[in-house]
Formats: structure tokens, C-alpha cells, sequence
């Protein structure tokens, strides 16, 4: 439906001639001509996907306040630097290149069109090739996806990076890294050729997609830049280095879940019943992977640490990611559950191995991706993650099959990203460097790499 | 004159200071501290990982009264800083040569 | 309708066979069938609710930061925990019982089916037996109600109460105590036996049925634990502490007043022309409450606080919860106003009596909770909150009945919350215990109960 | 549609009646008729157009986050108070008066009935006059609108303006000043007496009308105020006051980014197929904005400062908002890659011309603004800004008549914009004064005009 | 060598840096402290009930010099601190026996 | 008694703990001070101009310590805070004339 505002009419009036309309859009209808239903329906899933986007962008937030929270005052205009560019960066790259590899054509590799996305109708309804969605609606889902992927290795790689290294990440990583894996996902590469049985790789909304590629780039950038300076003691034992803001951390993990609603509820592409399932299922993984982590928290240290209960509201929600379609109320509530048990047992494990990730993120995102995928195979009950049956989840009779295809594809993905990490951290630490100078980290990157400090006290500060 | 400093528990600072008011004492400065001594630190927790704090917040008083003053003054902060439990801190006693009020020019125990 | 991702049609083909569809939605249809415009609407329903409900739940943020801002900076963590912990137990709990108790039957006191969903189809539009709303989308909506009602006392109750003594409560607040309340309102138990009149009880958005639960919770909470340490000197005298962070403060309205759009607007409960006056309701009725409660408090105090006017903001809306439907823009701003005026007087009168609530939630949520329903007597204009009739409202010429009514069941939630919080508190208090010891008060909940306080400075912070 | 709660079944029956629904809706319709797509449609463009004013609401958050980190904290009390008196009095002040001056009729100046809204259905689809916008819903969307404009002046003239003085100019801007600029372009006034040649003025979402508006007057308040204490040194030389809190600037930035998404998308007023591919131009707008603006102070300072690259994101917002729906993706990059050179260069100008604007208000919305109005002229591609022809755009081959009427509107705003501006705060400084004294700027405006600070230490702060 | 205590008003800190730094003076420690004293506090109100602060904020400026810098030093701050208004501060003098460098262990007067 | 002050490099607070506490010092006080000396300060950038920082972080500490614990005190702090680097800081002796126990009342060299 065309639309006008107000004056419309009265310039219209006022230069004599009613204007026409150029633009063909899908949804286009001539007056007289009645409203299709369908036509209505297509609008609602457009307008519900953008609104889900439009969630999934302010993650963005979410992830710099969870970040900024759980790392030192010196080094916070940093990780807010790091989460604005990289949102920035992947934008237009994943706008450049990512988005053509993601969805130009479907070889079983890469795509191959649709660069910048060039010759792509942007308004009309299904122009995207998905369904109802316009082009533009879909671009801007998938590239707030990007963003969020990218943004998960920059919590692991705190403190420490440089900032121009960890650019040249971002670039890279929604340039390449992470479309090719949403090539063999959601683009119909990879995902067409691999199937064990009956049972088709599924990953609804992205824990493998999303949170286990960029938990895995992760634990690749902090194992090459080691531990911060400090976190380790002479023996090796691993010392806790606070995070200087629980408040912000906790807010964080508020959008973060806020967000989630949008990342998995709209990943369904459409306005369907499916939709609030999916959102009910989320707000149900979440609260188990919070209430559990906490307890597990609570029984090792004798306290419940609050932003281990954050991550785990972090790890039962991206448990419930791969599975939010497929699975019923009570396999949400295990696979959260069982994310949240898992975040505090990997998040001190990592620790103790000699991998210094401030924020957790390779356990909230890494282990539990992976974990996210495997819930599938355990517990699917429904078909509306596109498993092609029902009950296809080992507890539901669905035998191994389900299981083996997605440890499968998660181990691809893993080998994927840990090479193609791998060598983009090697070849950054062989030219530029990857790790500021240990002056910088000790007096903290804030004042060295971005000139001034986050938290300015005017008293002593000026001259 | 001399310089009475004393380190204190901090929710003490209002008794202290009503205690030195209740003398005549008129001007005080008050600052944020931590200290490290007999009462030892304590063990905190973080994401699971202990640690160990050693050094505990404490204010440090530091007031300055003619000589006649300090015995008195310092009575004033012991009886009110006191809780009889380990960390209650310390108050020590220096020299002042000299003191001068910025706004009059004023010297010595006027100044005070 | 069904959806397809992608990659979907590929698999579909690589499979050499189009995959049935198994899951049947209320929605589904054949692709030969015109889709009906009845069918979109009960979609378009579902994505509204849904989307309101998603506001709603952020409103966790809001309550978390400004109860933190209020408080002081020892106590952060523990507010912090307290607010995300109310929040996850308030979700599994109401998916347990607490959705049967409100939801299961039609009993004049309590429900007593659908525990743990049992035996709702998620899907189907209409499944939840609320207009064209699928039990996904009405539970998601409850459930987030659920736990904005239990939120409410923990800022009433900040800085002195015991961590596990406030889990225990929140369980028992969303398990039992608000759910009755529920079900006595919109789950159609006590509503539908008490009229006086032609008057039927309006609650069209809970002023009383969460507002009003969570305020006398709150009181009673606040009266049982006692005030704060050094907030009444030797004489009685109430002394101010000053919350540690009035910026986090200030946000969290906004948060608050952002969710209380889903609140209201989305407690239509489908999509249609009344949910955009009720926006524009909660608009005006916010906006007035902090004009006034602004202006009385720069009067009475000689200073226009801004925490004061944030209670302001909140006041209005809870003033306007109750009767966002049925008051016309005029209704919407006196009854805002006057919560305004309301709201300051009653912080300075409660503080006068001892009771030590640190960010007024008594005040606000209580007090303006039960304006919030009179106020739906006085100038109910519109029957939009179902009351049977127009001009109900005593301005109106609708007579005391309605205002009677509201009065009436005003009176039975805060007798039914009174009491039930009593004998929970007092279990609690017997038991396990209601208030940390005075060390742990004095030296922060922060380090004591969660192991580490908000904020740390390296400095200083770690050996 | 409408719509029953679950008990009013039940109170139906219980009064042995069923009620009667006494509202009428333009989208009612008797039960035995089918619904007809159109209704649909039109509860859709509703639904939309109030979620897009809600997120545009929320900027309020951002803005308030934005000001108080660029500024110090003995004053962050007071921009929060600004950033709430002005939406509060803003809401009011457009709902009284504002609304009717700027819809109220189509006279060339000013409109002149709807006052307080008096006369208008607010429920009927359609009834605001505005394509299917219902008065509620436009009303929402509009009242937000003007209560983001007049928030921009408060950065401008943060840490040294009277309270009371702003909260006057905040009445008169969202009273009088907004609404004529409102009136002109989308109230269909002084827009359809100005033309140049065929092209006709183009402000899809408010580059001109909001952001422009507000920057002219952030200029003159700021320029009338001078400079706080200490900005410039005894030579005239800026010197930095750096703000207190970078990351509540950086998560302000994605809150308005956010909210940006209903400020654009959300101006289409309906919901079609326009409104995904607005969402996507600004999404890449901002991106490129945040990019150049890095890379260019970068450059000119040596340093990545995170503040100017959020007020780069927010140029790149402003300097798409008018061309949102006329520029294609390649516009969108380049209107925002542009306002994020622009931006960091105005800044640096207007702070070496005395003008002291701690947020760099009057270059992200002043300068940019007037970039996005003339970007329209050079880039529009489409017509979907109500153009009147596609490719009006002068490098799409449509001349200078579209660049000449756009810059024409934009002097005249600005003329009319100073002018009033000017005389109003003219006014307020011989009555009531502008500026606080030298020692309420010194010690802070927090403690002298709100009565206590922002940020309150325990320790020492009590007695 | 004598240590010169100044509690000063914050908003002088630079003066009194640049007025020291004029007579040759180079090494200053800084901090923040509280002070109570004749300028007595003021009322703040917090969600409309009032309370008094009674410590406002000062800067302490210690310098440690050589004996016969010390009255220069003590004009230097006393001229470029006072305002004239009740609570400009109080500068205090104490001996000090020893000052070392910690760089290169130089001891006395070359070492400050 | 002794009072000895030293002003050190933030980062050697721990060190310089460890060092006194290997020697016997049960007591320690430390405050965030901020200092400005040879080591002189540094260039910020903020939104894209240049401003000076003057004064850099310092940590003080302060310890009251038996005449004759003073010397080997000072070697410790000396040995553990230095680094070479222009910036390391001061240590100053001042005369203590009484200490006491807040919370026994013990006066002199038992205090401590
Ligand atoms: N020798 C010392 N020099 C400086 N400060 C000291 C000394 N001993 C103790 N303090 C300060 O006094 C505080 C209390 O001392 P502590 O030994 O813990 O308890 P107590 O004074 O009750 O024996 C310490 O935290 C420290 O700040
Ligand atoms: N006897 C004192 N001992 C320590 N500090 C003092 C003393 N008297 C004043 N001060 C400090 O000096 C500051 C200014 O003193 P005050 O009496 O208010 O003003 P003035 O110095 O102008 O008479 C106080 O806030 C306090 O920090
Ligand atoms: N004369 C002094 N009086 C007080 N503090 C001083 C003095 N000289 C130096 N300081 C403190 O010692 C710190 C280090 O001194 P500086 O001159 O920078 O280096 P160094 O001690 O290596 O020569 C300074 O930042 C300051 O805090």
C-alpha cells in the first residue's frame, strides 16, 4: 500500500496534478482493487523481522555493558571503542561482501553474487529470495547478526588487544569467517550435502552459526595474545582480576536477553505461530541457564556471584538458540539448565588451562553453542527448526542420527574458524602486532590508544 | 602545636568527629585510606575464584591543635573510635613548626 | 502459514522430496486456500502481544537500575542479584504452578489445571483461551507480569534482607500470592461475584492486580525488617541516604516508562484501536505525574529532585494502569497529576513513620496502585476496561457504584497480599532469618552475601 | 476488532447479559461480517507507527546517557533533570497547544484548532486525517517527536544553564517554535507555496524539521550563555573539559541508534514496503558516520576517540533522516560517510570559535541536519520522500531545482529558528537570568539547584 | 628539609601548582581530603528531607623542600590560595629528618 | 619513632607490601595521592584536542616504625619500588613523638 502523508495531498492539489507513484513495491495495489489477505501477511512479516532486528541491534549494548563491566576501569573506553567499531565495520562489510558470500547463489562453499548487494530490488516483497522478505528486510537481519557474532570475540580479547589489530579482525571476520559458515547454514551450501540418515543439520537461530563461531575466533585471539598481565601467579594458579562495574555487567545481560528475543523469535523469517513459541522457549532457557549457574556458582565458591549468574542466563540462552524451534517447554528448560551447570564448570576450567577470558565469553558462547547444537539432536521434539520429522531428538526416539549430524557440522564449523582465526591472528601478530606494549596494558589502553581516560575526575585531571 | 593522626574504621568518622567537636576542637581533615596490619585482610570471591583483599578501608584523621590541645584531643578520638576489636587503628603524634591560616595570614596557635 | 528458510527449499529437493509440514497452528492453511484477513489479525494479535511483552520484561532493567541508583554503592551487587534472581525464579515459578493457579478454571478463589502448561497447545491461535492469543503468547505475557510484581519489594526491602530469605519470598510471590490476585481479576474468579450494581470491578492493566500486590508486599516486608542502620538518628528523626548513583537512577525510568507502554498498551491483549489511545494514555498520565510530583516536592523541599520526579513518572503510570483504557486524555492526565502530588506525600509521610522504604516503591506502586483504581471510579469515561458501561466514573455521572467496587476490591488484595506476606515474612524471619547481621549491613551486602563488591578499583582491589 | 478479556465472558454471563461494546471504532465490525484486509492493514500501519514512537521515546534515554558522559559529574544530576523536565514539559506543552499549531489546518504559518486535542475521535483508524493513523496514534508519534527536538538544545548548554530557565525554553520550543517548523513541512504549510520548479521540498523524517531545528537553537542558547569557567584559557585557546562517564556516552549512542530505527522507519506512517529499506539506509548511514568520523580524528589527532566516533554514528543519522527513503544504499553510505567527516570538522570549528558545546550538539544536529536536507538534493534516487519524481537527485540527473528548494527551507527554518530563539532566550536572561553564578558552576550545579549530588559516597557524605 | 602541608579549596590546585612551579619548587603530591572547620558545611536535600554535610572537599598539597625554600614556598601557596573567604585553608609545617630518592638513592636536599 | 612516607609508583604497591611485610612491618597505611615532578606528565587527546595531564597517579604510603626499624624499612621500600625510570618517587622521614593503640591504649614502640 502506498502511503502519504499529510501535505501530500496539498501538493499535490498545489501542482495541479495528483503525483504518481514510481515506486513498484511488492505489496503495491491499485485502489480499487481489494487488499489481499496475503499481501497484509507479507507486510506483518516483514514489519515482524525488522522488529526483531531492531532487537537484535541493541545487543550491541548489551554486549559493551556485560564487557565493560567485568574488566578495569583503565581499559573501558577501549571495549566500548571495540564494540561501537566493530558494529561499524561489520556493517559494511558484511554490506560489501559478507552478505554475497552469506547468500549469493548456493554452492556448497561460498556465495558468489550479490555483492554490495548490486541488482537486488530492495523494497519488494520476497525480493530477498526468503520468503516474503524484501531484500532490505532481510539485509538488515542478517547484518545485525554479523555484528553480534563479530562482538563475542572482542570480550575474550579484553584488556590487552590492540585496537587496530582487533579492526582488522572485525573486518575479516564479517568478511569471510562467519558469512561462509551462514553460507553453509542458512545460505543452503554445506547444510544440503550433509545429512546422516534422514537427519538434516539444524541450527535455528544460530548457536552454531553465531555463538559457536565467534566463541571459537574467541578462544583462538586469547590463547595467541595470552593471559593479561597478572592474571596468572608464579605457580601458574590463575587470580581473580575484578571486573569494575557489576552494574553495568547486569544490565547488560538484561539487553542482552532483550535482545535474544528478537535474535531468536525472529529468526523464524516470517510473522507465524511459531514466533512466540520460540520467544516463550527463550525466556524459559534463559531463567533455568540463570537459576542454575547460579547454584553451581553458589555450591563451588560459597557464594552467588552475580555475573556468573549473568553468563549463565548468557549460556542458557544461547543452549536454547540452535534449539528454540525444535525443542518443547521442558527440553528448553534442560537445555538451559544444563548450559547454565556447564558456563561455571567451562568458565573455571578455561581459567585454570591458562586462557584469560575476562568475560567468559568462550564458555558462554564456544562450550554452549556447541552445546546448543547437541540439545538439538538430544531433545527435538517439534519440526520447526526445518528437521524434516518430528520427535527427530534421541530422547524422543529419534535414535543418534540427529546427534551425529550436528556434532558433525559443529566440528566443521570449529575447524573452519580455528584455522581461518588462526591465520588471521598470525598474520596480524606478524605485521602490526596483536598485544599492546606491557606500559599500555599496565597504565591501561584507554589513555594510550584512544587519548583519554572513560571516568574523567575534573579535579586533578586538567592543567 | 602538633599533628594528631589517627587511622580509624570508617563508620567511625561521625563519632570522631562529634568527639572533637564536643572538645572545642574547630578544624579537621578527614581523607580515604586503606590499611594493612594485626586485623588482616579478608577473602573475597569473583566468578567463581577466591582472592584475598589485605588492605581494608580506613579514614585517616589528621588534626592539628596547640600543644596544651593534644592530650585531650586525643583522648577525644580514642574514646570514640574504640570498638575493643582488632583493626580499631592508630593515632600518632608529630611536631608542627608552624601553621598559618591562608585567609589572614594569621600565624601560629590563632591560626589553629 | 508455514515458513521456509532458504536453504529449506534446498534440502527439500536434496532430499528428493518436499518435506511434509507437521505442525499444525490455528493459523495454518493450504497453499491453494486464500489466506483469510480473519488469520492475519489473529497473527497480527499474537506479534503485538508478543512485542509488548518483550517491553515488559525489559522493565527488569529499569527496576534493577533504579533501585541501584537509589541505594548506595556497598549494596549494588546485591540489589543487582536481587533483581535478576526475582526475575528467573519468578519465570520457572509461574510456569510451574503460578499460570495454574491464576489461569486454571474459573474458581471463584484459585485455578487448579494447566500446571507446567500441561496439555496447552503452544501453537494454535486461540490456544490459551484468550481471544485469538496462543498459550505461547499469553503465558510469555503473563509471565513477565509475574515477575514485574515480585520486583517491586526489593527495593522496598534493599540493603538489610538476607539474599536467600528474598529468593524464598520471591518463589512464594509468584508461585502463590500474585497469581490469586490474578485469577481473582483476569482470570475470572472473584470479579465475576463481586459487582455492586451494574458495576463490575477494572483493573484493565493491574494498578491493583500488580501494582497494589507489590506495594503491600512491599510495606510489609519494609515494616518487618526495620529500617537501615543510621537512617533514623536517636530521635527518630528519618536522616537521608543519599543513593549512590542518580544517573542509573534516572534510566531506569525511562526503562520503566519505555516497558510500561507494553504494560498497558499490550494488556488489550490483541491488536486493535484501543491500544494506541492506552499508549498515548500511559504517555500523557507519566508525563503529568512528574510535572506535579516535580513541583511539590520543589515546594515542599525548596529543590526539584530528580529522583523525586522519577518517582513522579512512576507514580503517573501506575496511577494510569488501572484505568488507561476507560479515562479519557483529560482522566489520564489528572489521574497522573494527582499521583504525582500523592506520590511525594506519601514518601515523606512513610519515612515520618518509621517505615524505611529506600526508593519509595511503597509509595509509588502501593499508593498509586490503589489511586490507580479509584481513580478508574471517579472518571471512567470510556468502556474500553470492560466495565459493562460508559461514563462510569463518578465525574461522569456514573454514581459512587463504581467507585464503590473499586474501593472494595482495592480492599481485598491488599487484606489477601497483607496477610500473605505477613505469614511468608514471618516464616521467614523464624527461620532462616530476614536481616543480614549489622557487620554485613555496615560493611556492604556486596562482599558478604555475593563474594565481591560492584565496583572495584584495581588499585588497591587485589595481592 | 474487539477484543473481550478472558473473565468478561464470565461477567457476561454472570450479569445475565451480554454487554454491550459501546466504542466505536473505525475498525468494528459485526461479528458475522468478514474481516476485510484492509482493517488488517490498517491495525498494522497503527501497530507499527506507535512501536517505531516508542523506540523514538526511548531516545530520551540516549540522549540524557550521551549528554551526562561527555559532561562532568558534579553536574550530572542536572542534565538528567534537563533530559526529563524537557520531555515531561514537552509532552504537555504539545498536547496542549503544540499539536493544534502544527496539524491544526492547512494555513501557510500556522494551524489553528486541535487545540488539547479537543474534537478528535482518538480511537477511529484514520482519524488523525493522516492515512490510516488513528489521533492516538499520530498524536504518540508526533508528541515524541517534539520532545526529542527540544532535548538537543540541552547538551549544547549543559553544565552552566538555570534549571528554571531551560525548563521555560523548553515549554516555548515545544509550544511554539517545533510546531510552526512542523507546520510547514508535514503539516502541509509553507511546503506546498514553496517550490522550485517541479521539485518540491523533501524531509522524510525530520533532518530539517527536528534536527536542524534544534541545532540552530542548541547554537544560540549556547552562544548566549558563553563558555563554562575554564574552557577557553587567557588566550582564547580551547582547552578540553573532558566528560566524566565514557561509556554511559558510547551505550547512549546505541540507545539513540536504536531509537533512530522508529525515527526514520517509523515516518512512512504506514506499514509497507518502504519502511525495511528506511531501516536499512539508516543502519548503514550510522555505520559509515561512525567510520569516517573515526578515520578523520583520527587522522587530525592521532587518537580513535570513542566520543567523536558516537557523534559520528549520530551525524550519519542526521544527515540520512531527510533522505532516507530518497537516497538508495550507495546514498545512504555517502550522505553518512560525509556527515561523519563534517561532524568531527564543525566540532572542532565551532569550539575554536568560542562557541562552548560540551556535547557537540550544534554539529551533529545543526550542521548535519543541514547536510541531510542538501544531501536529498544531490543524492535522491527515489521517490519515496514525496518528491513528486524519481532521480530529482542532482547526480542522478535532476538539476539543482531540488538542492536550491531544499537549501531554501533550510535557511528559512534556520531564520525562523534563530530568530525565536533568540527572543525567547533574550527574554529569559533579563527576567530570570540564563546563566547560574560563578560558584553554583563551580561547585556544582547538582548540589546548589537539585540538592545533592549525583554520585554520593557513604563515607564522608552523611553526618 | 621541611614538609609544608596546605589544605587548600580544589578549584585551586592549579594556581597553586603554577605559583609553586614559578619559584622553582619540583615535586608536588596531591590528594583529596575532606575538611571541617569554620566554613562549617551546608544542607543538601535528598528526595525532599534535608541533611548536612559537614565535611566539604579540599585538596592537600604536600611539598617536601630544603629549609630555606620553605618560606618562599609557604608565600607561594598562601598567595595563590586565598580567596579572602572563610574556609581557604590552613598550611602546616613539620621537619622532616631524611628524603630519599628512590631512583638513585640520593639522600637530602639533592634528592628532592 | 619514625614516620615514613613514601610516594611510589601505583604498580609497586604490592611489591613494596611484600618487601615491608618480609622485614617484620606489621602495619601499613596507603592512600591514592597524585603527583607531579621531573618525571613531568603527559598529553591526553579528547575529541580531538590536546590537553596535559600534570599530575600522574601515585600511591602513598605511610609507616610508623620503631627508631631503630627505620633504616631497614627504607631499604625495603627503596629496593622493592624501584624501577630506574624517572617517576619512582620519595621516601621522607618525619619524628613521631607518641603512637597509641586505638583499641588497647598502648602507648609507644608496643603500639606499633
Ligand atoms: N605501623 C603502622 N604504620 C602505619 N599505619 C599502621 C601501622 N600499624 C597499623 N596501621 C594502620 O592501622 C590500622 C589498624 O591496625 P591493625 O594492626 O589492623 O589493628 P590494631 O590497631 O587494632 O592493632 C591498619 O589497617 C593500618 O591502616
Ligand atoms: N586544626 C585543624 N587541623 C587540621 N585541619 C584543619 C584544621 N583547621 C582547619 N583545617 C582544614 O582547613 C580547612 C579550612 O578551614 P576553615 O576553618 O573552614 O577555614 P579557614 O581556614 O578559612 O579559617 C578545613 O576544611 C580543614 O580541612
Ligand atoms: N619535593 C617533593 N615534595 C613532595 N612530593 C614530591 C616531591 N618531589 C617529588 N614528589 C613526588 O614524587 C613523585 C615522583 O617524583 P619525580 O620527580 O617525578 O621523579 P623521581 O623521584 O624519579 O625524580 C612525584 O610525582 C611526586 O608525587
Amino acid at each position: 500500500m502506498r502511503t502519504f502523508k499529510p501535505f501530500r495531498y496539498a501538493v499535490g492539489a498545489a501542482l495541479g496534478a495528483a503525483l504518481p507513484v514510481f515506486i513498484a513495491t511488492g505489496s503495491a495495489f491499485a485502489e480499487d482493487e481489494p487488499l489481499a489477505a496475503e499481501t497484509v501477511q507479507a507486510v506483518l512479516d516483514n514489519i515482524w523481522v525488522l522488529v526483531a532486528g531492531i532487537l537484535v541491534f541493541f545487543m550491541q549494548a548489551g554486549f559493551a555493558l556485560v564487557e565493560a563491566g567485568l574488566t578495569r576501569a583503565k581499559n573501558v573506553v577501549n571495549i566500548m571503542a571495540k564494540n561501537m567499531a566493530d558494529a561499524l565495520i561489520g556493517i559494511l562489510c558484511f554490506l560489501a561482501v559478507g552478505y554475497a558470500f552469506a547468500f549469493g547463489g548456493d554452492g556448497w562453499f561460498i556465495g558468489t553474487s550479490k555483492f554490495f548487494l548490486s541488482g537486488q530490488a530492495p523494497f519488494d516483497w520476497g525480493s530477498s529470495g526468503v520468503l516474503n522478505l524484501s531484500t532490505s528486510t532481510f539485509f538488515f537481519f542478517q547484518v545485525v547478526f554479523a555484528a553480534t557474532a563479530v562482538t563475542i570475540a572482542s570480550g575474550a580479547m579484553a584488556e590487552r588487544t590492540k585496537f587496530v589489530s582487533y579492526l582488522f579482525f572485525s573486518a575479516v571476520m564479517t568478511a569471510v569467517i562467519y558469512p561462509v559458515v551462514v553460507h553453509w547454514t542458512w545460505g543452503g551450501g554445506l547444510i544440503k550435502r550433509i545429512n546422516i540418515g534422514d537427519a538434516v543439520y539444524s541450527d535455528f537461530a544460530g548457536s552454531g552459526v553465531v555463538h559457536l563461531t565467534g566463541g571459537v575466533a574467541a578462544l583462538v585471539g586469547a590463547a595467541l595474545l595470552g593471559p593479561r598481565l597478572g592474571k596468572y601467579d608464579a605457580n601458574g594458579k590463575p587470580r581473580a582480576i575484578p571486573g569494575h562495574n557489576i552494574p553495568f555487567a547486569v544490565i547488560g545481560v538484561f539487553i542482552l536477553w532483550l535482545g535474544w528475543f528478537g535474535f531468536n523469535a525472529g529468526s523464524e523469517l516470517a510473522a507465524d505461530s511459531l514466533v512466540m513459541f520460540v520467544a516463550a522457549n527463550t525466556l524459559i532457557a534463559g531463567a533455568a541457564g540463570g537459576v542454575f549457574a547460579t547454584a553451581t556458582v553458589w555450591l563451588k565458591s560459597g557464594k552467588p556471584d552475580v555475573g556468573m549468574a549473568g553468563n549463565g542466563v548468557l549460556a542458557g540462552l544461547v543452549g536454547i538458540t540452535a534449539g528454540c524451534g525444535a525443542l518443547n517447554f521442558l527440553g528448553a528448560f534442560i537445555a538451559g539448565a544444563v548450559a547454565g551447570i556447564i558456563v561455571v564448570l567451562a568458565v573455571l576450567f578455561i581459567d585454570r588451562r591458562g586462557i584469560d577470558d575476562p568475560v567468559g565469553a568462550v564458555s558462554v558462547h564456544g562450550v554452549c553453542g556447541l552445546w546448543g547444537l547437541l540439545a538439538v539432536g538430544l531433545f527435538a521434539r517439534y519440526d520447526d527448526a526445518f528437521l524434516g520429522r518430528e520427535k527427530a531428538g534421541l530422547f524422543y526416539g529419534g535414535g543418534f542420527d540427529q546427534l551425529a549430524v550436528q556434532a558433525l557440522m559443529g566440528l566443521i564449523i570449529i575447524a573452519w574458524v580455528g584455522i581461518m582465526s588462526l591465520i588471521t591472528f598470525t598474520i596480524i601478530k606478524k605485521t602490526i602486532g596483536l598485544r599492546v606494549t606491557q606500559q599500555e596494558e599496565m597504565e591501561g589502553l584507554d589513555v594510550h590508544e584512544h587519548g583519554s581516560p572513560g571516568y574523567s575526575s575534573e579535579l586533578l585531571g586538567m592543567s | 602545636m602538633k599533628l594528631i593522626t589517627a587511622i580509624i574504621k570508617p563508620f567511625k568518622v561521625d563519632d570522631v568527629k562529634d568527639a572533637l567537636k564536643a572538645i572545642g576542637i574547630q578544624g579537621i581533615t578527614v581523607g580515604e585510606v586503606r590499611g594493612f596490619g594485626r586485623q588482616g585482610g579478608h577473602t573475597e570471591t569473583y566468578r567463581g575464584a577466591e582472592y584475598k583483599i589485605e588492605f581494608v578501608p580506613k579514614i585517616q584523621v589528621e588534626i592539628v591543635v596547640d600543644d596544651g590541645a593534644a592530650d585531650g584531643a586525643i583522648e577525644a578520638i580514642k574514646a570514640s573510635a574504640v570498638t575493643g576489636k582488632i583493626g580499631d587503628g592508630k593515632i600518632w603524634v608529630t611536631d608542627v613548626e608552624r601553621i598559618i591560616r591562608i585567609r589572614t595570614g594569621e600565624e601560629g596557635p590563632d591560626a589553629i
